[in-house]
Parts: structure tokens; C-alpha cells; sequence
């Protein structure tokens, strides 16, 4: 271009990396390589240029040797690029005067042969100097920050990243999904290690929430659109009807009993199905807010739609509405209301679900009734749950005299989830304690390993191994009901290879547990789509940095926390909430954030008006001026994909950072090397 | 050439999805073969045809794209406008008698490091069984005949009416359908 | 008095390059995900009398213990009934490394002496070599009396039943083109030689 | 329908009575099935325990004969035919040197298998091709009142098998129900019946046949109902061993086959039923009738 007047004086480094690149890439040959490049003025290898001494010798050098242009050769520009950009501008450079080369991640870490891999990064190397040397400076743009910030999930993670962040002093949208906040936790009895009740800890939070006057809780609700970027997201939610008027229900609750069902009759999905609700009903006694749902499927006011919706039909007696009296708080004619909120970020703690153990049939769940899963036995020992803390057994009457708690169930499995699910060894030993407490049963637990990395994790398997508690080192094979010996008969028998006894032992027990591992929610994949994230393979949420950024996304301004990354327990969730806040507020404090200007404009004079740029813009970000005749960009909206320039067949619009003179001498640049 | 030849691809990776799948691809330590530069886009809907036919101009051997699965592009539909180019670009690479193997496209997201790993491994094998593609050489060779017949031309001719540069342009399509 | 043994292994009872020579059979490269959760030996039908469970040779074979491996009751005991392999976690084919174990113990001819299920194994191969087919009737009888001509007695009242019932003849079946058979195999043999050259 | 038919050593010998039955039936349903032309042993497990790469080029020659005389789909009634032939396949689509062994040693006698040739077993054939509407259409005998204690074995469901449940099968119940027995729930359906080792290691093998018999009479079946003749064998052949070593178990084993015979009214004489040591006491009234 016409404005490069001024003498090229490119600066080279390479960087060992320790040993990560140095091992595999011989980093001195690749510097006297580029040394001979032209437009090099000087090029030199350094243990970690990341370092403070590695920055300040680029500033160092660039005075010096009064360099225009700085090329770093070491890891990802994912991870180091904003610190090389940042030692190029306090060195008097324009920032974006730098190019990085990536000869970690993409050379010395996948290839196995030194002198190929050396070869490769003279290669890179040379792309970039051939890059950089049509560079041109480039301001970065100031968004502001909007201070108000979405969570989406309310357990124990949104609600901890929740009070962070309205404690002090931010707004926060807090959406859940269920009639009720507290997520997964609400359903536990007691917490690991410490056995401190789930409920005493939690609930006192969950009210905190509801009553706080920077929290606004959107219960029964989902997020179902999202858009702009960060520092200013337009998020849609739909709020399901509950059939009440959440203004006027003050939660006397006095409708759930009047309503015709005289007993409940309804699986309870709090109790995991254990105990029975009305059609209106409340999921427990401490739900927040304390607010009654009325149930569409069950209820009698409502029948089959046309469409297979439901829609009223007025047919009962509504005693509800009669108990209600004149807080007129049932409205059954409410419908599906679309409401919009303007956010600057957004945490995303939408949780796990639990491995569905029909999946591992050898076990029995839903053939044999005395096999339960974990979350099952959650609710069953747990004093506010259907049996009021009694351990029966699905005849409603009699205790276990032995349990068998197998674990692993959905997990370390090929077949079905491949990961460690990192809680169930504790919730297992926790839940084997529990039930020794409430029957005095024999207790097995089934492992494959036993894993406590944990603050009084190892401690409390020890307290567990004092009380008699049995272990044996084996993956079940099958659990059945047909009998070898006398004393099998009628009961649930446990066939496994004891693994330290170094027997195959039949084990007959009357109630089998599932200890069920952790995995993706249902709709993960949309949730991911709809913030633009990530998944691992796995279908969790992936970080920006398994390390350096756990909590961040690949997209600015959207954080992740709790299960929804990866199977945790409570104590790391609410860290990881914690931390997921802290990145919010640093954001909101800071107020603004420089965006990449990566974005496209259109060279007037070049364009000829054909106009089909612009329905390929996503953003509607292309314009037609009618006077010129000619499409122009908004800056504002471009976000710097670069698809219009990709297309444009008169090559009339420019991406900046990724012009065209810029790309075709990086493809000269990585063939010109032998 | 007294080295023994290996296949050069050059990668076309976007930022958001297949750039990062290498970079997990090397955090996770995978190997694969040393043959692929790879060149960072923010989004594959960037690419131009050009890009490609400059690549293979240069001395690639070989082009692989990588974008986002579809619906999943952090540009909304970047990769399905780039599809719709690059159907176009097949037909006309199979015209010049490009064989189809030469250039891929793949979509890969973050996750899968392990899928680079594989498209890397399988693309230079292919490539290495089909051999150079040669194309600078070809180049040379179109030049050098453009330029013969072109003197050809001019002798018979005997050069009057400065017609040279035309009579090289119809020499370069008549020899282009060679 | 009782007898003691001394159990331990020394790093000279191991045999190099065992396990990852098996592991490099088709069918059996899984073996090296193994995470010795006893899951086949949980399901097998047959581990109750087995010397080392199914999960013991998945170690002793990754560990290189060849001829504690070979010379087990365990591979030999395996009816192929492919729960384990069903019901792995690690989608190791157990049943495969079964098949390639026996193969390898009646290479090297170290299976226990009179123990059928070898023997079976062989006269069955032979009797397909020669004749295309198996005639059951034929193929029992030559099995006990190679190996425990005083149960062949026992089994005496079967064989009658059988005859009774019409299903036993030591009639033997024959495919009409034996010599093409015989060709297949001798190829087979040929490029198993040339492989191990 | 036209399938080419494998039926395997042991459907000429000791499971001839399965050969018997299935064939009529198969007739009866106007399913065409057509023997392979001098096919050879399918290269069963014992091979498999002697040379792996013989007994898949065994396999593989009579692959290559189905699709030399133009058979689509091949029927392989015997349960270890059924995963040999299919494994076999597999081995040559997964591992790329067992396709080159394969190949030559086919090649040497001007033998090849080009294409994967599907291998069914008539149960797969039954439900998913002919359908159990037709199934019912036939029955003019139904089985009131029988009680069947299905018995499925290992090899039909694992590994290879993508016609049915591998941890609780259901085509041979919902075959039987439509035949108007009654299907007895047990959890036996796919454990082991001590395959070849009832033979060899009669305490082993005969212990694992005196399970599956002692748990069907416990759970109050007539008959039980199979689809290998290894298994029929096994659970039918024994019965004065096992009396002897633990208790008398006695109870009828037949082929699915034949109770289809039967409930299709065809002759019960021409369905090798009278090859059974338990002779099928309940079926008398069934069959007079």
C-alpha cells in the first residue's frame, strides 16, 4: 500500500518454552534462519519470552534497534498473544504492528521427529515475517459494560455467583427452570465430608436470594434467545405459566389441600417419584419463591388441546380458587409470556443430570424394585422426604437388612459415559453411612477404585472403614433375583469378582443402589449454541483454560460455573461460582472492554453496487448507500468474520488484520521454505 | 530436488472451533505428521477461492479447511456461505484436473483435537500416494511454451503490428485446453 | 506339616514383549486400557473354577507372564460365551484374547497333558482339514479316547440315546471339493509363515 | 423371500431336528431358502482357538460361495455359524491384514468375497422380514396355555447381533406370544449352557445346563423353548448326569422352530420331535387337538 514508505525493521524471537518447544525444535537454527530473512533486522531465541525479562527484552529491542515490526514464535495465540501485543505497545509500537507463531501447540508438542518439526517452524516463522511486514496499526474500539448480569440456573452454583455479585451492589437476573431454586442440592440430606445437612446450609441461602433486592428470580422460566456481545446481550426468556399470579400468592398454600384430589395422587418429581403431589402443589416446604405451580398435566381444569397442548376446560370445581379467596392468585387462563432483558454478562450454571441407570441394564434398575439410584436413597433418608426419613423399601414397609451399593454406574464406562463422575465415591460412602444410621444394615460398597481427593475426604472413608462398613474391589457383573443357595432366595444377588480376595462371590443383598455418575444435561448442546460456546467431547461446557481461565468461555463476557463444566461437588462448585463472579465485577469495574478490530470496511471507490454482500452478513451489518450506489459497513455491528470479504467479486472489501495482502504473503510464506 | 519429496498442506483453520481443536490436539500431546502449516482465519467463512489457488499455485500439495459444524459457526452461517463457495471451487479445481483428494473440507469442532490428528494422518497419506502436485513446475512449463509459441508466432509474423501480447494470450487458452 | 510355595515373581519369570505382541493382534490391542475392574470375571459363567479369573490373565498377559498365562486352566475353561467382552467397560474383546492365548498355548504345546478341551480343539481342525465338515458322533469318540478312554464308558449310555434318537452316526461327512480346502489352508499357512519371516 | 441357507454342521447331526422343523416352517411362511453348494464347516469355535486366520478363510470361502451362486442374504440357523460368518466380516472390515490373508488364500483357489453378504438368523428373518402378522395368519394351533421359557444362549445376541436387546432379548418371546404360548419371565435367557465343556469338563459345563434347567422348572415352565442345537443338546442330552450329580431337573428343550410346527398344525411327526431324550409330555394335548 501507497502509506509504506517507511523501512521494514522487523524484530524475530523465538522462545524455548523451557523445554515444550526447545525439545522437539532446534529454536537457535530457527533464529539464525530467519535472521537471513529480508526486513529482519534482528531475530534471537530466549528461554520463556512470556516472562518479564522475555517482554522487556522486545521493549528493549525495539528502542534499540528502533524495530517496527515484532514476531514471537513460542505457543498459541489463544494463550499469549494480548501479552506480546501489550510488550510491542509499551515498547512505543502500534500493538497490532505484532504477529504470533504458534510452534507449541501446533509443532513441538504433535510431532516426533526434531528435524521435521524444526523445518515446520522456519516454515511458520517465515510466514510471519512475511505477514507482519504488511501490518498496519490499528486502534482498538471501547464497548461499555451494561452492569446488570444474567445467571442461568439457580442451584447451588447461581445462587452463590448470584449473591456474590448482587452483594455488592450489581443487578443480577437469576433464571431457573423449575418452579423452585435450588437446583440438585435442595434434594440432598446430608453434604460430605462433614455430614452437615443440606437443607440448614442451603435453604437460609435460597431465601437470602429471593428476598434480595438486586435479584430478580425468573422461577419456571428459560432462556431461549440470546443476542449481541459482550458488555451488551439482549436475552429473551420464556416464563411458563404456573396458573398463579406470582404477585398475589403470598404461599399460605391453603389451595393445595382443598383441591378435589383428596390425596396426592401424582408422582412427585422432587421425590424422584418416591412420593405423590396434587395437581397444585409445592415442590417442598422451603421452596423459593414460596409459590404454588399448578400442574397442566394432572390437573382436572385442563384437557387435551387440538394440538396436544393442554388448554382449560374448565370442567372442575375449582375448590382451589375457593380456598384461595379473594387473593384471586389461580388464574388459569395465564399463558406463556416472552420477556426481554438487556445484560452485560452472563454465568451459565445450568447444572448436570444423572446417568440414567436403565442404560446399564445388567443392574436390574426399573426391573427389580428393590434397586434404587442414589438420588432415590437421597430423598429416602432424608427426614422431609416421602417417608419422613424412614428407609423402607418399595413395599412401604419393611427396612433393609443389607444394601449393596454399587458404584461407577454410568461411569469409567466406554459404553455409556467414559469420565470419572469425581462425587460418587463420596456421595456413595456418605449415603452408606446414612443408611448403616437410619437401619443397622450391612453395607457393600462396590469400586473400582476408591477416589478422595478432597479436603477430610480420605478422613471420612477411613471413619466409614471404623464402622464396619464392607468394600470390595470389584465392578459388578449382574445383579438378579435367581437363587444359587437358601439363603438367596427372595433377595437381590450381587455377582462380582472380589478383586483383592481374588474370589467370584455371590453377594445377596435386599436393596441394590446405584451410585450414578454425573453427565451433560439433556440440552446442553442448545444451551452451548445459544451462548456461543463450547463442549468438550464429552458435552460438558469447555473452559477457555483448563488452568488460566476455568471459568471463561471462548466467548468474551460469558462464564460457565458449577456441574455444567464438569462433574464436581459443592465445595468446588461454589469456588468455581465464586470465581465466575469475581471475573463479572472485574468486568463491570473496569466498565468498557477494547474489542479486536478485526472488522470489515468497504473501499468505495472499488465497489461496483452489486449488493450481494450483503445478505450474507448475519449481522445486518452491510449497508447500501442508494445515492453512491455503493454498500457501506457498520462498524459497530460488524463482529469480523470476514464472509462478505471472502465473497466479494470485485475484492472491494478490506478485513482488518486479515487483509488480503496479509494472507497472501502468510501462503507465500509457509510454502516458500524447503 | 535432491531431498526426497513430502507433501505440503496448507490449513485453513477458523479461530473458534478448528484452530482451538489443534491447540487441544497439542496440549493432549497427539502426533501426527509434520506436513500441515496451518494458517489462522477468524471464521472459514473468510476464505476466499483465491486462497486456495494461491496455496496450490505456490507449491501446497494439498488444502484442508477446517470450520465449525454446521450450526454451530461463531458467526452464525460463515461455514455454509463457505460451503456454497467451495462446491463451486471443486467443480472448477476438477476442471483443471485437480484430483478431489487434494483439497478437504472438514468441520471440527473445539473438541475434537483427536479429529485433527486423523484428518492430518489421512490427508498426507492420500497426498503422499497421489505425489506432487507440482504446480509452480507446471507454471514454468505453460510460460515457457506460451513463450515458444509466442516466438513461433512472431516469426512467422515477422512482428509488424505489435501484436505480441495478444498472440500470446490466445497461444496461453490454446494451450490451456492441451 | 503343610507345604509351602513361594509365590513371588522375579522380573526373569517375565517374558519381554509377550503382552505387547498379543496386543498387537487383531481383536486384542484394547487389552492395554484394561483397568482391572473384574467385570468379566464378574459375569463369566465359568470363572468359579477358573485358576486365575479372566481379569488375572488381563494383568498376568499385560505383565509379559507367559507361561503362567498359557499354562492356565482359564483359557481352556472359556465357552466363548462373550459376556465379558459384552459387558467390558474398557470394550476389550476378552473373548478374542482367549482365542489368541489357546492358539499360542497349542503353538508351543504347553497345554496341560490329557486336558480334552485342546485335544477337541485340534481333532476338530483335523477332521475340517480332511473331510470340509464335522460329524459330531465321529469327533466325540475319537476325543475320549485320546483322552480319557474310561469316560467314554460313561458317555456310552449318551451315545446310545443318540443313536436311539437318530442323531449319532460315526458316519463321515464329506464336502465335495476337499482338495479346494486344502489349498485355502496351505495359503493361510504360507502367508503366516512369510509374516513371521 | 429368498435366502441362501447355511445350516452348519451340527443341523446334519445332532440338531437335525432343528433342520427338520425350520425348513417346513420356513416353507409354510413361503420363504424360499436354498443350501449352499458343498459349503464347508463355518470355522466354529474350536478353530477360532487354533488358528483364527484359517478359520475366517474357512468362514469366508463359504461367504464367497453365497455370493458366487448370487444369494443376497444368507441364513445361518446355528448359533455359532451365525458368529462365525459374522464376525468373520467384521475381522475383514476392521483389520486390513485379515482382508489381505483372506483374500489370497481365496484367491488361490479362484474364490473372492467382494461384498458384505448380510447373515440372518431366522429368528432376525421371522421378526423383521416376514413379520409376526404373518407369523399369527399361519397359526391354527395355538400353543393356550404352554408355558415357554425362552432361551436365547450367547452366541445369536453376542457380540455381532444387531437384531435384538444383548442384556434382555425379546424377538424369540414376542415370536412365542404370537404363537399363543405363554412367555415365562426368567433371567437365564442369555447365560452360558456350557457350550462345548459339558463334554469336556462335565463339572463345569453340566453345572451351568443344571442352572438354566432347575431355574425354568422353578419358574414354572413347560418346555424350554431354543435356537442353537448346541444349547438343545446340552440342556436335553444330560438329564440322568445331572440327576445323578445334583437332582433330577427334568423338563422338555425343543427348537422354536418345532413349536412353530406345531402351532401351524404341521404334522408333529415330520418335525424331529421324536429326536428328544425329554419327550414335550404338555404339547400331546396340544397336538391332538
Amino acid at each position: 500500500m501507497a502509506k509504506q514508505e517507511q523501512e521494514v525493521r522487523i524484530g524475530f524471537y523465538v522462545c524455548h518454552c523451557g523445554t515444550n518447544i526447545a525439545a522437539m525444535v532446534d529454536c537457535p537454527e530457527v533464529a539464525q534462519f530467519v535472521g537471513t530473512l529480508p526486513g529482519v533486522v534482528l531475530s534471537k531465541d530466549y528461554k520463556y519470552m512470556c516472562s518479564d525479562p522475555g517482554q522487556e527484552l522486545i521493549q528493549q529491542d525495539i528502542r534499540e534497534h528502533r524495530l517496527n515490526r515484532v514476531v514471537v514464535a513460542s505457543c498459541s495465540p489463544l494463550l499469549h498473544e494480548p501479552t506480546f501485543r501489550s510488550a510491542t505497545e509499551k515498547g512505543g509500537l502500534n500493538q497490532f504492528y505484532f504477529h504470533m507463531v504458534n510452534i507449541r501447540e501446533h509443532d513441538s508438542w504433535v510431532h516426533t521427529d526434531r528435524a521435521e518439526a524444526t523445518s515446520k517452524a522456519k516454515a511458520l516463522a517465515q510466514a510471519a515475517v512475511h505477514r507482519v511486514a504488511h501490518h498496519k496499526p490499528l486502534e482498538t474500539k471501547r464497548v461499555s459494560i451494561n452492569p446488570t448480569t444474567l445467571v442461568v440456573g439457580a442451584g447451588i452454583a447461581g445462587i452463590h455467583a448470584a449473591m456474590t455479585i448482587a452483594n455488592s451492589g450489581k443487578k443480577v437476573i437469576l433464571v431457573e427452570r423449575e418452579p423452585t431454586i435450588g437446583g440438585h442440592m435442595a434434594k440432598f440430606d446430608k453434604t460430605f465430608p462433614t455430614l452437615d445437612c443440606a437443607a440448614c446450609i442451603l435453604t437460609p441461602k435460597m431465601s437470602d436470594v429471593g428476598s434480595h433486592e438486586n435479584i430478580q428470580v425468573l422461577s419456571y422460566s428459560e432462556v431461549t434467545k440470546v443476542d449481541g456481545f459482550v458488555g451488551n446481550y439482549t436475552v429473551t426468556v420464556k416464563r411458563k405459566p404456573r396458573y398463579i399470579d406470582e404477585e398475589a400468592c403470598i404461599g399460605c398454600q391453603d389451595c393445595i389441600p382443598a383441591c378435589v384430589f383428596k390425596q396426592p395422587k401424582f408422582a412427585d418429581e422432587f421425590n424422584e417419584g418416591l412420593g405423590k403431589r396434587r395437581p397444585v402443589y409445592i415442590p417442598f416446604p422451603q421452596a423459593t419463591p414460596q409459590i404454588v405451580a399448578i400442574d397442566p398435566n394432572t390437573c382436572l381444569n385442563f384437557k387435551k388441546g387440538e394440538d396436544g397442548g393442554r388448554v382449560v376446560s374448565d370442567k372442575c370445581k375449582k375448590t382451589c380458587v375457593e380456598a384461595c379467596g379473594d387473593k384471586n392468585a389461580i388464574d388459569f387462563t395465564q399463558v406463556e409470556r416472552i420477556e426481554e432483558y438487556e445484560v452485560g454478562s452472563v454465568i451459565v450454571a445450568t447444572g448436570f443430570q444423572t446417568f440414567d441407570a436403565r442404560r446399564a441394564p445388567a443392574y436390574g434398575y426399573g426391573r427389580f424394585p428393590n434397586v434404587y439410584t442414589s438420588l432415590e436413597i437421597e430423598r429416602l433418608v432424608n427426614a422431609s422426604g416421602p417417608t419422613g426419613g424412614h428407609v423402607v423399601m418399595r413395599d412401604g414397609k419393611s427396612e433393609p437388612r443389607s444394601v449393596g451399593i454399587i458404584h461407577c454406574v454410568g461411569s469409567r464406562d466406554k459404553k455409556t459415559n467414559v469420565w470419572c463422575s469425581r462425587v460418587c465415591c463420596m456421595y456413595s460412602m456418605k449415603l452408606a453411612h446414612l443408611l448403616k444410621e437410619h437401619t443397622g444394615a450391612e453395607i457393600y460398597n462396590f469400586y473400582i477404585d476408591v477416589r478422595t481427593p478432597g479436603k477430610g475426604y480420605e478422613e471420612f472413608y477411613n471413619k466409614l472403614l471404623d464402622e464396619g462398613v464392607h468394600f470390595i474391589r470389584g465392578r459388578v457383573g449382574e445383579v438378579t433375583d435367581w437363587a444359587m443357595t437358601p439363603d438367596e432366595e427372595g433377595k437381590l444377588v450381587i455377582r462380582v469378582e472380589d478383586t483383592l480376595a481374588g474370589y467370584v462371590r455371590r453377594i445377596p443383598v435386599d436393596m441394590v443402589v446405584l451410585a450414578t455418575g454425573l453427565e451433560p444435561q439433556q440440552d446442553a448442546q442448545d444451551v452451548r449454541r445459544m451462548f456461543n460456546m463450547s463442549c468438550g467431547s464429552e458435552g460438558f461446557f469447555l473452559e477457555r483454560h483448563p488452568k488460566l481461565a476455568p471459568v471463561n468461555t471462548f466467548n468474551d463476557g460469558i462464564y460457565i460455573a458449577g456441574a455444567c463444566q464438569g462433574p464436581k461437588d459443592i465445595p468446588d462448585t461454589v469456588a468455581q461460582a465464586g470465581a465466575a463472579a469475581a471475573e463479572v465485577l472485574a468486568l463491570i469495574d473496569k466498565g468498557f472492554v477494547e474489542q479486536e478490530p478485526n472488522t470489515a470496511f468497504i473501499l468505495e471507490d472499488e465497489c461496483s453496487g452489486c449488493k450481494s454482500c450483503i445478505p450474507l452478513c448475519p449481522y445486518t451489518a452491510i449497508l447500501f448507500d442508494e445515492g453512491k450506489g455503493r454498500a457501506y459497513i457498520n462498524e459497530a455491528l460488524c463482529k469480523g468474520c470476514g464472509t462478505c470479504v471472502g465473497s466479494c467479486p470485485s475484492g472491494s472489501i478490506v478485513q482488518n488484520l486479515f487483509d488480503d495482502e496479509e494472507i497472501f504473503s502468510e501462503i507465500e510464506g509457509v510454502l516458500a521454505y524447503e | 530436488m535432491s531431498k526426497e519429496w513430502k507433501p505440503r498442506l496448507v490449513a485453513f483453520f477458523c479461530n473458534w472451533c478448528t484452530y482451538t481443536a489443534a491447540d487441544l490436539a497439542g496440549v493432549s500431546r497427539l502426533k501426527y505428521a509434520p506436513n500441515v502449516r496451518v494458517i489462522r482465519l477468524m471464521c472459514s467463512g473468510r476464505i476466499d477461492p483465491q486462497f486456495i489457488l494461491e496455496a496450490l499455485t505456490k507449491g501446497a500439495d494439498g488444502v484442508l479447511i477446517g470450520g465449525c459444524h454446521p450450526n454451530d459457526c461463531h458467526y452464525v452461517e460463515g461455514n455454509y456461505k463457505m460451503l456454497r463457495r467451495f462446491q463451486l471451487l471443486k467443480r472448477m479445481l476438477g476442471d483443471m484436473g485437480i484430483e478431489p483428494e487434494r483439497v478437504r473440507l472438514e468441520w471440527i469442532s473445539a473438541a475434537e483435537g483427536e479429529k485433527v490428528r486423523r484428518v492430518v494422518n489421512e490427508m498426507t497419506e492420500q497426498i503422499a500416494n497421489l505425489g506432487p502436485l507440482g504446480m509452480p513446475g507446471r507454471f514454468a512449463e505453460w510460460d515457457r511454451e506460451v513463450e515458444s509459441l509466442a516466438a513461433q508466432i512472431e516469426a512467422r509474423e515477422g512482428g509488424g503490428c505489435g501484436c505480441g501480447s495478444s498472440g500470446a494470450e490466445t497461444a496461453e487458452k490454446e494451450v490451456a485446453h492441451v | 506339616m503343610f507345604e509351602i510355595q513361594r509365590t513371588i515373581k522375579y522380573e526373569a519369570d517375565r517374558v519381554p514383549g509377550f503382552g505387547r505382541e498379543v496386543m498387537g493382534v487383531p481383536g486384542c490391542e484394547k487389552l492395554k486400557d484394561c483397568i482391572q475392574c473384574g467385570t468379566c470375571s464378574g459375569v463369566c459363567p465359568l470363572s468359579i473354577y477358573m485358576d486365575y479369573t479372566p481379569r488375572q490373565v488381563m494383568a498376568l498377559t499385560r505383565e509379559d507372564f507367559k507361561r503362567e498365562v498359557l499354562g492356565s486352566h482359564t483359557i481352556w475353561l472359556c465357552a466363548s460365551c462373550y459376556a465379558c467382552a459384552v459387558e467390558c467397560p474398557r470394550e476389550i474383546r476378552i473373548t478374542d484374547i482367549m482365542y489368541e492365548l489357546k492358539q499360542r498355548a497349542i503353538h508351543e504345546g504347553v497345554y496341560p497333558r490329557r486336558f480334552p478341551i485342546p485335544v477337541l480343539a485340534q481333532e476338530f481342525t483335523k477332521m475340517v482339514h480332511d473331510h470340509g465338515r464335522v460329524s459330531e458322533g465321529l469327533l466325540v469318540t475319537k476325543l475320549f479316547l485320546k483322552t480319557n478312554p474310561l469316560a467314554a464308558l460313561g458317555m456310552a449310555k449318551l451315545g446310545m440315546g443318540l443313536m436311539k434318537t437318530g442323531r449319532f452316526s460315526v458316519k463321515q461327512e464329506n464336502i465335495k471339493r476337499r482338495a479346494e480346502l486344502a489349498k485355502i489352508v496351505e495359503t493361510v499357512d504360507q502367508e503366516n509363515l512369510k509374516g513371521k519371516a | 423371500m429368498k435366502y441362501g441357507y447355511f445350516p452348519g454342521c451340527s443341523l446334519k447331526g445332532t440338531g437335525r431336528a432343528y433342520e427338520e422343523s425350520l425348513l417346513p416352517v420356513m416353507q409354510h411362511l413361503g420363504i424360499e431358502m436354498r443350501e449352499l453348494d458343498d459349503w464347508s464347516c463355518c470355522g466354529a469355535t474350536a478353530y477360532m482357538a487354533v488358528d483364527e486366520g484359517k478359520a475366517c478363510a474357512l468362514a469366508a470361502r463359504n461367504l464367497a460361495i453365497a455370493e458366487q451362486e448370487g444369494h443376497a442374504q444368507l441364513m445361518a440357523p446355528c448359533s455359532a455359524c451365525y458368529l462365525v460368518l459374522n464376525k468373520t466380516q467384521h475381522y475383514m472390515a476392521e483389520y486390513g491384514a485379515m482382508k489381505r490373508l483372506v483374500d489370497k488364500a481365496l484367491g488361490s483357489v479362484n474364490l473372492r468375497v467382494t461384498r458384505p453378504t448380510p447373515v440372518r438368523h431366522p429368528l432376525d428373518v421371522l421378526l423383521n422380514d416376514v413379520g409376526l402378522e404373518a407369523v399369527k395368519q399361519k397359526v391354527t394351533h395355538p400353543l393356550k396355555g404352554l408355558k415357554v421359557a425362552p432361551y436365547y444362549g450367547c452366541q445369536i445376541v453376542r457380540p455381532y447381533s444387531t437384531f435384538d436387546d444383548q442384556a434382555d432379548p425379546q424377538t424369540m418371546d414376542r415370536l412365542l406370544e404370537s404363537l399363543g404360548a405363554t412367555v415365562v419371565d426368567w433371567p437365564l435367557k442369555t447365560k452360558c449352557c456350557g457350550g462345548s465343556l459339558t463334554g469336556t469338563l462335565p463339572k463345569a459345563g453340566l453345572r451351568l445346563a443344571y442352572i438354566l434347567l432347575k431355574e425354568a422348572r422353578k419358574r414354572g415352565a413347560d418346555v424350554i423353548a431354543t435356537v442353537c442345537p448346541l444349547c438343545q443338546f446340552n440342556l436335553d442330552g444330560y438329564h440322568d448326569k445331572i440327576a445323578a450329580r445334583w437332582e433330577p431337573v427334568r423338563i422338555p428343550t425343543v427348537y422354536f422352530s418345532q413349536l412353530m410346527g406345531l402351532a401351524f398344525g404341521l404334522p408333529a411327526g415330520r418335525l424331529g420331535l421324536q429326536r428328544g431324550f425329554v419327550p414335550m409330555k404338555p404339547l400331546a394335548a396340544v397336538t391332538a387337538a
